[in-house]
Order: C-alpha cells, then structure tokens, then sequence
C-alpha cells in the first residue's frame, strides 16, 4: 500500500525535488530567489571598483594624478573582462589540478543559458567570480599610485591576474590545495586582500619613492570624494561578502550582519586610536578603519558571529592603524595610499582571527569535525604563508621584468607634472 | 593716482568694501591669496602623516584712487579691517602712472 | 474516499507547506525571494546614510565644514552598529512593555544563522532596522550642522537613540502601544521623520543660530554633491520603503512605486512654488522637494494608491516649501538644513495623510474595519503627538545636561575656521 | 487506474501549477525572487539616470552649466513619473492598436496590489517601464547641453515623449507592429538609444552650435564626476539589460554576463584606438567607449552569447569612436556631449548586430524557426528606419514649433554667463 | 621698465594674449580675480535665502614691458579687451625698478 | 620700501620661502596665476577636440621689504627658485610709497 502510494505520487515528488530548492538532491534546480540576489551581489561588486575604490583612491592622491587612478581601476576593470571570458574563468575554475585549472571552459565554452552553478545560473556565478578578479588588481594601484607607466601597469595586471591570481583562487576556491585542506575563506581574505597587500607591497618597494615622499606634503586632494568611496566600498561589500555564500539564506544573512559589525568596530577602534595619540579624530581616520574592518571579517564572514566580529573589527582596526602610522614609517618603504598596510595587515589579521572566532564556544558556525582551533589557526597560516610566499616572489619577478623591457616608472618630471596630463592629456578638474 | 593694496582676514572683505565704498572708491578688484607672516599656521594629519601648513588664507584687495582719497580710504580700511588679533593684514601704497577704462577709453581719475 | 487520498498525499501537503511561502501557515520557512529583496533593501537604506545623506548635506554647508557633516554621519553609522547589537535591537524589538523592550536579546543573543524572522532570517531583519536606527540620528545632523562640536555629537547621538529613538520604534514597531492603537506608519513617518525633525529642532533653538546667521551669505558650497546626494536618497529609499514590506510582493510592489510618484510631485511641486514666488525655478528646491515628497509617502507607503500618492507629494512639498521658505525665516531660529523644515513637516503631512489615503475610496488598501478615516486620522495625530512631546522634552534634557557637562558648541573663532580644520586637522578639498 | 492517480492527486497539482513559477501555465503566480530581482532593477535604471547620467553629463560641460544638466535630468525624471501614471503607462502598454496603446489604464486604473505581469506584480513593471521612459530623454539633453531654455525644454519632453516615445515603445514592446513582426530588442537599442540618439541629433542641428563652438576650449569641468557617472551607468545598466528579462533566471544571468564583456570590449576599443591616433589613451574615451559597448548590447543582451557579445563591443567601441572623433568634426553639428554620436551610432550598431549575433551558431540563443539571419537583420533595420524617420521628423516639428512659439535657446550674453545663474539663480560650486 | 595690469572680462583673455603677442610683449602672468565696480552683480537663491552677489569674475593680466612698448601695448589691450558694455575693465601702468629672469640672472629688458 | 613680486615654479615655493625667511624677509603673500611666456605648454584632448593650453600654472610671490633688504632678498630668491630650465620666472621690484599694519596702524619699515 505504501508502496502503491510512492509510486502514485512519486512523479510529483520528483517534480518537487526537481523545483524546489533546499531539499535534498535539488541543488541543481534554478532558484529566482538566489538568483536575484546573485545578480545584486556582482552588481554590488562591480560597484565596489567602480566607482567606489577609483573615488577612494582618487580623493587620496594630488589633484594632477585623480584621473591616472581612475583610470587605471576603470582600464583594470574592462581588461580583466576580456580576459576572464577567455581564459582566465577556465584557469581559476575548472577542474585541472591542486594548483591550477585548465582551459577546458576557454571562451566560456560550455557556459550557456542553462548552465547552473548550484541554484544559480553559472553566467551568474561566472560574473559574480569575475567582479572579485577585477577589484583585487585594482587595489594593488593603491600601492604604486601616482609614478606607475600607464603601459606597464596594464602589462603588469594582466600577467599577475594570469600567474597569481588565478592559481591562488584556484588553491582556495577553485577546488585546489589549500581548499582541500580546509582553510577557511569565506569571501576572499587570502585570495583578495592578502594577495592585492603582497602584490602591491613589492611594487611598492620595486618601484620606489614618490618624489618628494616622504619629506614634503602628500595631502589628500579632495577627502570628500574618498568618503563617499569607502561609503560605496562598505555598501559594495555586502555583495563581497554576502554573496559569497551564493545563496539568499540565513548564512547570507548572518554574513551582511558581522560584515556590518566588524566595519563599524573598525572605524570607530581607528578613529579613537589616533584621537588617543594625535588629540584629534580624522575622517580619513575613520574611513580607513572601516576598510580595515572590512577587509578583516571578508575571510570571516560565513563562519563568525555578532561578537567574534566586533572583536575581528577591533583586531583589524587597531593593527591596520599601527601598521599604517608606525610601521610603514619605519621602514620607509612608499605604500602610496597603503594597500600594503591595510589590505595586507587586514587580511592577514582578518584570516587568523577566522580561525578562532569560527569556534562554536565563540559565536560561530563551528569547527570541522575533529579540527581543533589551534589546527584550524595552523591551517589559516599554511595559507597566509602560502600566498605570501608565492605571490611575492612571482610578483617580484614580474616587476623586475617589466622594468627592464619597458620600465615601470614615469620620468621624474612627469611624475612633477602630474600622470593626467603627462598620461592622458587630460585634467580632472577643469575648473 | 595710487594703487591701494589691502591684505585682509577673508571675512573681513564686505566690511572694508562697504568701508571703502563710503570712502568714496567706486571700484576694487579682489583676490584669493594665501599670506604668510607672523601668525602661526596649523597642522594637518592623514594618516599618521603630520604636515604644518604655515599659509594661511587672505584676501587681497586693490584699488586705484585719486591721490586725494588715498589717506581717507587707507583709514577705512584699516578701521573695517583690524580685529586687533595677529594677521590682520597690511596695506601698501604704490604709485600709478596711468588707468585707461577700457570700454570708453578714458584715462586718468576719470576713469577710476 | 477522499479521506484516504488526504492521508494518502498528506506528506506531500506537510512538505509543501513547510517549504513555500505564501500557503497560509507557512510563515516560518526562509522565502529566499524575500530574502534576496531584503538583502538588498539593507544595503539600500545604509546607501541613503552613506553616501547619500552625507553627501547631500556636505554639499550644502560651507566648504570649511564639508567633512564635518560627512564624519559626523559616517560615525554616526559606526556608533549605532555598535549599540545596536550590544542592546540597542533588544530594547526595540524584544517583547518587554508597550513602552520599551528589554535586554534579552541584548548581545544578538538568540539571533543564530537559522533564526527567522518571518520568511526572512532574523539576522537580516535586524540589520534592516539598524540601518533605519543609523538614518534617523544622521538626519538631525543638518539642524546643528556648521557649529556642535564632534564629541558632543557622539555623547548626544548615544544617549538619544537609547533613551528616545529605541522607545518611539517600539511603540510603533516593536509591539508597542502606539502600533497595538492602530496607528499606521509602514516605513517610519512618525519613528524616523517626525523623531528626527523634532530633535534637530529642539538642537537648533537650544544650540543658537550659526555665526553671521542670517545677515551673511550660508551658501552651499557645492550643489553638484547635493543633487547626487538626493539622487542616492531617492533611490535608497526604494529599500526604505518597499523594504518595509518585509517581502518581495505586490505590496512592496506599490509602496514602491507610490514612493516614485510622491516624490516627483513633491519636487515639481516645489519647483514651480519657487518659479511661481521668485521668478527661477532652483535645483536646490527641486530636489528639496524631491525629500519632501520622499519623507511624506514614508508612513502611507504600504497604504496608499498612486492617485494618493501624488496628493501627498503635493501637499508635502508645498508645505515644506512654506515651512522652509517662509516659517522657518518669520521664527529665525536657525536649522541649518532644514532638518525640521523638511523631515519634520513633511513627517508630520505624511502622518496625517496616510490616515485619509489609505481609504479604499480613495485607491489605499482600506481602513481597518469599523475604523472611520476621522478615527484613523486621530489615530494618526496621537502618534504625532505623542512622538513631538516625548522627543522634544527628552531631547532637550539631554542637551541642556551636555551643555552644562562638556559644551555643546565650538568657539566662535573655531567656528570661523571650520569645523574640518578645527575638529578633525583634514580639509575637505585640497585643490 | 492512471486516471484514478490523476484524479487523486490533482488537486495537488493544480496547487504546484498555482504557486510554482517555471511551471508551464503557471505565469499567474507571482514569484518571490523575480520580484526582487525587479525592484532591484528598477532601482538600478533610475540609478542610471539620477545620479549616473546626471554626473556623467556634469562633468562634461562647463563648471557654469554643471547644474543645470543635472537639474535637466532631475527634473524629466520627476516629470516623466507624473506623466506615467496619469496617462503614459496606459499609451505605450495598453492594448490599443499596432501604433499605439489607449486610456484604459490612465490613472494607473487597473493596476492594484494584487495584479500580475508575469510572475512579478503589474506595479513593479510599470515602474521598471517608467525608468526607460525617463533615461530616454534624460539622454537627449547632451546634444543640446548648455545652451537650451529651462522652459522650452520642459515643454519639448513633455510633448516629445507623449508623441515619439510612447507609440514607439508601442511599436516594439507594447503589442505593435515592430514586435510583431519580430524585430529583436531585448532592452530598448531601438526604443531607447537609437530614439534618444535621432531626437539629440535633430535638437542639436535645429539649435545650432553652441557660441564659440568649435573654436574655443570647450573643456570638460569635472572628468572626475564624469568617471563616476559612466561606472554608474555601467552598474545600473545590469538592470537595464538583466532586468529586462523580468525574471530572475539564466537568460537574466546571460543578459547580465554579456553586458559586462561588451561594456569592457567597447571601453579597450575606444581606448586603443585613440592610443594608435593620438599617441594617448584618455580617460574620457575609455568611459565613452564603455558606453558604446553598454549601448550596442543593449538590444542584444538577452540573445547573444559572450563571444557574440565581444564583438558587438568592439564593434560599437569603434564605430561610436570614428562617429564622435571624425563625423561630427566633418558635418559641424554640436551634438554637445554625443548623444547622437553615442546612443544613435551604438544603438544602429547594436540593433543590427543582434540580428546576426542571435544565431546559434555564433552562439546565440537562435533565429525564431524559418527565419535566416538575412531575414532577421532585414527586420532589424526595418525597425531602425522605423524609428530614425518617425522620431525624426516628428522631433524636428516639435522643436520648431516651440522655437516659434517660446525660443529654444538661451540668449548669447546669458550663454556667456552660464545657465546656472542665469536660469537658477544658482552655482553648482561655491568654492 | 612699466608694468602693465589689466583687468578684463575673463573670456577675452585669449584675444588678449594674442593682440598683445602681436604687440611684442612676450610674457605675462594671469590671475583670476574677482571685480567691484559700476558693473551689477547677480542674485542667488537658497532655499528662500536671497544674497546679492555684487563681485564678478573678472581676469588679471600683469606684463612687464620696456618703456617703448607701454603704448602699443595698452593699446592692444584696449582694443581687444572692449566690448563696450559696462565692466570691461580698466588698464593701470606703474613703474617697474628692476627685472630679473630667474634661471639666467639677465636683469633688466633683456629679462623681460 | 620696494615690492618684490616674484612669479615661480610651483613646487618651488617652500623653498623660495625658506630662502626668503633666512634672508629676513618676515612675511609674503602668495599667489596661484597663470604664466605665459618662452615656456612652451600643454596639449589636453577630449573626445577628439585638441585644445593647446599655452598657460603654465604658477605662483606669485609678493613681499614688502626694506631698501636694504631688496638686494639679499632677490639673490635668495633667484638662487632658490632657479632650476635652470626654461620657465623659471622672473622678479619685480618697484617702489612703495607706505605700508600699514591694520592690526597696531604702524606704518613704514615697522609695519613689514
Ligand atoms: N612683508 C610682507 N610683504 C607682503 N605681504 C606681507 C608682508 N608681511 C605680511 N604680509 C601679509 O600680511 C598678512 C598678515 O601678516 P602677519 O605678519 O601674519 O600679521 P600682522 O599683519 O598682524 O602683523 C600675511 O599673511 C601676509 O599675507
Ligand atoms: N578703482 C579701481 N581699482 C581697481 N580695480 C578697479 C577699479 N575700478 C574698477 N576696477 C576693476 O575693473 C572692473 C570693471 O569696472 P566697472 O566699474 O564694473 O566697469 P567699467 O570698467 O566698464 O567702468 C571691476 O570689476 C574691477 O575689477
Ligand atoms: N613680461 C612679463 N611680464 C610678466 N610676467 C612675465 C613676463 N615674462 C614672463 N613672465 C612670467 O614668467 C614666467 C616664466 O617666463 P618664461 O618666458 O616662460 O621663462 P623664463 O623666465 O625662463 O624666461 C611666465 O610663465 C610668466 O608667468
């Protein structure tokens, strides 16, 4: 009987299962519902670079040089493109080894209308994936902004994107080693934001100096702008992260609220910091410890709760500050508008503290089965040192290169005269 | 004719123009400038890096006057102007040897 | 027979009715269209704060102060994301009293990745009424804007949104006595509008009048900002508004669009008001009504037809026009940009009217039954009421306590310099 | 026995027919996510507008008219609204004839809480409709930017898109004949770009040129806001062109994917093309060749695959460039900031391109049955001449009416002093 | 030496440069200034708040010449300065000491 | 008393001021302008329209100094501003016929 009854209605349950998602099996039905906010969240991405960092960056730099950086993010963003649907999706996504993928799904080939990707649309997912290929280069600009070749930084993104970005979003996302391996990424913290710091950081030291850093003043030509950026980057990232989970579900949910959390504790721990030691509280302050807030809770984001995000916001807040007023001083090295320091140190910050805070104990959605929090710190480093290592020295490399074919950095009276014009022919501001 | 060259506390400006108006000049020509001397600057921080900024901004006005209004119109601008705080400014008197109005070719006080 | 069938398919009506929404019952599974909307509706009212509001007022002040106005709203966003998950949600929206919640919910305690708050997760619930909780302190800004120094700020906007803004939300919202009357405020007319009018009045009049108010020129240093700063609240607003359906439906549909139409004719409704008056239609007043209109369709949006919309964006954005253009000038205290003027009055109309156009007659989803309209309306002007007397008096305590304890005003020099330089070592522009 | 089963689980069936989108018959329920998507989208189109094009266009004319572009597009955005509910809506939808919709649905009569477009609610298809029926002129006002009465330009919107936008939305989208006879235009190359590109091209040669135009510097102000605005765009147009679908499925997905590769593709276009010309690449025509990608796709985006979509972007990247740079310099027209040069070229572009680029076999979603591709690039340009001769002529009576009635243009000294002022009794910078 | 300002509407500035560079002067220097005279301003409104703004973008032209030139000079101006409508401008010379070109130490006409 | 007025590079102002300082000069008013002159300018394009900027920006220095002071005060300044390539401006000097202190009415050398 129960039996008869199975079979009587069993076209309907597979019917079910075939439409509906959250059940069992049914991973590989469309859901609308996940689908809308996909498309939201690559849209919030995108808008993330632009125009969000290109108006952070470009209030940062001199009023000669504004354009240079907004057009190098723009420029990053449409190569970037191009290169995603030809070859760059298939490296970092497809199958292929631990380390890298092949180019098996080149010119997007069996990318169609149909193609899933879970309960998304793989064009969905594809784009959503690009949008974090296209914001990780464009940070690095921060690092060598206002001296780098127009050329040679086009020549440089696209070779990076190429051999370091896409193996080590393979290595964490893409199927690879360090996946494998269980380090937690939730959105990007080592394949973003560890990688860009690195990157930037080399380029930082390969290029050299600003002419006339650090004795002469650098003011920030126009903060207003750079407010609404890191306003933009903080509306942005809920894409970033939130949809990293791919999905409009509780985790989605929870991932939007710690974001919210860690970028408030950030800003508010940067900006008492330096009101503490300075006497004054800055805007910039302010805003440059919500990205280090934000930048913290990304590889966080699916895994913490509330309170372990108020504490990964302070960590960040607090480190990123050290880093950025004391240490880069010390040492003396030219982050322009600190990719390094906050991106970088972030990151790094952002990516041990997954590890603790991911403790049920603590808030979070909990640890393996059998993975201690000490092992899963110990994961964490395992990637932090892997990308480090490897994107320094593969970055180094190319910089090293591209120097000497075509060299890296503008003539020192250009670089007076400011990249716009000298560049581009143009002016920011005509006015 | 003289040439009146005031250096002012920006906020300072529409008072000495209603000053000098009454003086009896009927025309100036004004300028953003930025003026260093004895008082003190301030100090701007970003990022960690601290500059001083020891310029500070003023307001250049000029006009030309008949010799006869130089004294009055002097004196209106330094009552309207001075707040008695450090950075009130200056005014210099210069010598003209000719104004031309261009639009009717006028030369001389007249064309003040 | 048919009650073997019943049995027979009963699983299949148990399992139907625990996954999909909108089958009566079935309230508490995760809709992820609903949640994919109200993803995007936070993001969207936390785009209205940063960078619209903050934008639309730095473009109106002097220069000198244009990053005062931006920090003080950016910190403001900071500050409440902190309360708000320390105990802040709790005292709105736990059960306590009609009068205020209480403290169990304080730390999120409660709120995990599976909690649900209808067909949504909880943790997105709370975030959305965070970013109204942000908004409505950031608005009261543009009453004392050009002259409060930053630290008074931040005791005031503290102490104010625990003792005032999280009571006034649970009597509308929270289960309070003011929503359990009937009163109708779908997306926060009286909450928001109305409580930050108030408060920004009571701050201007307690606060005095700027410098050189009104004999010496207070003119905006840069309209370009604030038209973009507008466009940004319009647009966010759509998630205020139509977020506050909870829900991607036909009701989120309307308020939707019932928000657009009241909007634009609050705008040309100021527009030629000012055509007609002056001789030159403005775009400051264009958009001025376009926040006219925006702040009036708040509470009627989930109410009202598209014919009432376009009375009450009428009606709002003369009233404001009068109440900005000639109210404001005959009383001469001086809210610096209009947050009165605009969110209070135009809080006030909305109220009111929502308590007319929500009679099916008159296109609105009905009044509740054996509610007449002058009931509602009555309704309407308790809520009115109540919300002027209770922020009005607890607002003015709370300045006249922080004026006495630590001063609520710059100097009159510091004043003179601008509040970027004096308070905060940066400048706006450095061009 | 089988129709026993059917029987016995029919009203099961017709329940999933009742509530499940993507169930054949099952148009009539209205779906969650599709729902959000679409009140996503349509905040994104009107995001296009205000602040997107508002900025792209202020930047791009003299610091004494940025105003009063912006006030341009606020103003036809707050207009556009009233008169689409009051009777717009109801002549571009309703049944009607072949050319043109009736009053039936005037005063948005019809269109309740409850009713259905689709799976989404007949409200939110009306406000997605209503933002391509504020972009389309809003685009128009950079053929004749600077130099056009405030009031002559109310008067032409309101008439120009009664008379020429409505019926030709009719035509293609409403039930008429172009859509009937199968002429493809996912998201509007014909009804918005190529229609907004005509009427900027009649308004600019009846106006004439600007005063000092070509011989003197015509500068633009502010590339900075210029920059911004076309990353506005460019986010906002996922909306445009994603959301035309009004679904949230993988045609949304694909339309959202080929977006993005033909927006990049115009943008190196341009770019590179100006490089090998002048020796330079320049920001603003990396953002106007990313525009001339965004139009081109625009028609095509629900039909073409990524590689289809790359070379419509670069087509149209060149084709806009050659427009821009070498025709206008050889015909002398002052299409101020190439509307026509732009959305005219790159909608033609567009709209013949996805006559070829819809074939399967460049992997499109395929030519409807019987028909070749010769046949279907013959409907697209029937669709185009269409439009080119409708809206032309009928553009040109309308402008030189109102020219012999009210005076189009501004007059020489008022030109000289700029509109702001002299229109508005405004500055857009007091700095 | 004289030095020659003048202060002209701001969109004549090209037309002058070009009759003076025809008139042999060969250097200048440009500011943008704001002017008071007989020329009304414009009014301003902010959300009901009217201010009458009575300065006007005006151009600043400074030329250093040597004796013989003043009079073609001014008079290059002049004419090409004029439209003949009111705030045209006015031309002042005053005498000049000395002139040093900097990155050579030349003084005098030959710096110029 | 003497005007010198000094048109530089930009970036060379700190040092300008430096010099300046050193050599007793104790106040100065700055400038932003425009020069035109041997130095040849910039090409900008738009959207293929070729605009030839022939101004350079730079900055006008202007200060008061006693007649004893002029001769030390413009060898700083040349020395300081001096790069060695085309463009890096002049120095003035012309007479004053007085100055005033707004803020204590001195006038003469005091008032510098
Ligand atoms: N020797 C000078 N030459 C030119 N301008 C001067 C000179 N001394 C002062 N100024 C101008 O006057 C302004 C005020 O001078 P300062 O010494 O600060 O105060 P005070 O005028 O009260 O003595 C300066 O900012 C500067 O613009
Ligand atoms: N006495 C003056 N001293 C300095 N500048 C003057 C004087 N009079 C006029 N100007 C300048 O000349 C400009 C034009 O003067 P105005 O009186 O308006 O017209 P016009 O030159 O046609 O008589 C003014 O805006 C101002 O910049
Ligand atoms: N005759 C002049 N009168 C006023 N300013 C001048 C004159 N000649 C040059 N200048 C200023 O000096 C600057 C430098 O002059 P330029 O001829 O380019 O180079 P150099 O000083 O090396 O010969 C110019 O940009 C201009 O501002």
């Amino acid at each position: 009987m129960s039996n008869f009854l199975f079979k009587a209605c069993s076209p309907i349950i597979l019917l079910l299962a075939a439409i509906m998602p959250g059940i069992a099996g049914a991973q590989d039905a469309l859901d609308s519902g996940d689908t809308a906010w996909m498309l939201t969240s690559t849209a919030l991405v995108l808008f993330m670079t632009i125009p969000g960092l290109s108006l952070f960056y470009a209030g940062m730099v001199k009023e000669k040089n504004a354009l240079s950086v907004m057009m190098q993010c723009f420029t990053i963003c449409c190569l970037m493109t191009v290169l995603w649907v030809l070859y760059l999706y298939s490296l970092a996504f497809s199958d292929g080894s631990a380390f890298i993928g092949d180019l098996s799904m080149a010119f997007m080939s069996g990318v169609g209308v149909d193609s899933l990707s879970g309960t998304i649309p793989e064009s969905v997912f594809s784009m959503f994936q690009l949008t974090f290929a296209i914001i990780t280069p464009a940070l690095i600009v921060g690092a060598f902004a206002e001296r780098m070749k127009f050329s040679a930084m086009l020549w440089f993104m696209a070779i990076w994107v190429s051999v370091v970005y896409a193996p080590i979003c393979h290595w964490v996302w893409g199927g690879g080693w360090l996946g494998e391996m269980g380090v937690l990424d939730f959105a990007g913290g080592t394949v973003v934001h560890i990688n860009a710091g690195i990157a930037g950081l080399v380029a930082a030291i390969v290029m050299g100096k600003r002419r006339g850093y650090p004795e002469s003043p650098m003011k920030p030509s126009n903060l207003v702008l750079t407010m609404v950026g890191a306003a933009m980057l903080w509306v942005g990232w809920f894409g970033f992260n939130a949809g990293s989970e791919l999905a409009a579900d509780g985790v989605a949910g929870m991932a939007m609220a710690v974001t919210q959390v860690a970028t408030a504790a950030g800003a508010l721990t940067w900006m008492f910091a330096e009101w503490k030691s300075h006497g004054k509280p800055s805007a910039l302050g302010l805003v440059s410890g919500a990205v280090a807030g934000l930048v913290a809770i990304t590889p966080a984001s699916g895994f913490v709760g509330p309170m372990g995000a108020l504490a990964i916001g302070f960590a960040s807040g607090f480190g990123c500050y050290i880093s950025v007023v004391k240490i880069k001083r010390t040492f003396g090295y030219d982050d322009s508008l600190d990719a390094f320091g906050v991106h970088g140190i972030g990151g790094i910050i952002g990516a041990v503290l997954t590890g603790v805070f991911v403790d049920a104990g603590l808030g979070g959605a909990g640890l393996a089965d059998g993975v201690s929090m000490a092992a899963q710190v110990g994961k964490q480093f395992v990637g932090i040192v892997a990308t480090i290592v490897y994107c320094g020295i593969v970055s180094f490399i190319i910089l090293k290169v591209l120097d000497n074919v075509i060299g890296l950095r503008v003539s020192e009276q250009d670089e007076q005269e400011g990249l716009d014009l000298v560049l581009h022919d143009e002016q920011g501001y005509n006015m | 004719m003289k040439l009146i060259t005031a250096v002012i506390k920006p906020f300072k400006l529409e008072e000495v123009r209603e000053a000098l108006a009454e003086a009896g000049v009927q025309g100036m020509t004004v300028t953003e400038v930025k003026g260093f001397g004895r008082q003190k600057g301030h100090t701007e921080l970003y990022r960690g890096a601290e500059y001083s900024v020891d310029f500070i901004p003023k307001t250049k006005i000029e006009a030309a006057v008949s010799d006869e209004l130089v004294e009055v119109a002097v004196e209106a601008i330094v009552s309207s102007a001075a707040t008695g705080s450090i950075g009130d400014g200056k005014v210099f008197i210069s010598d003209l040897g000719q104004v031309t109005r261009i639009r009717t070719g006028e030369t001389g006080d007249q064309a003040l």
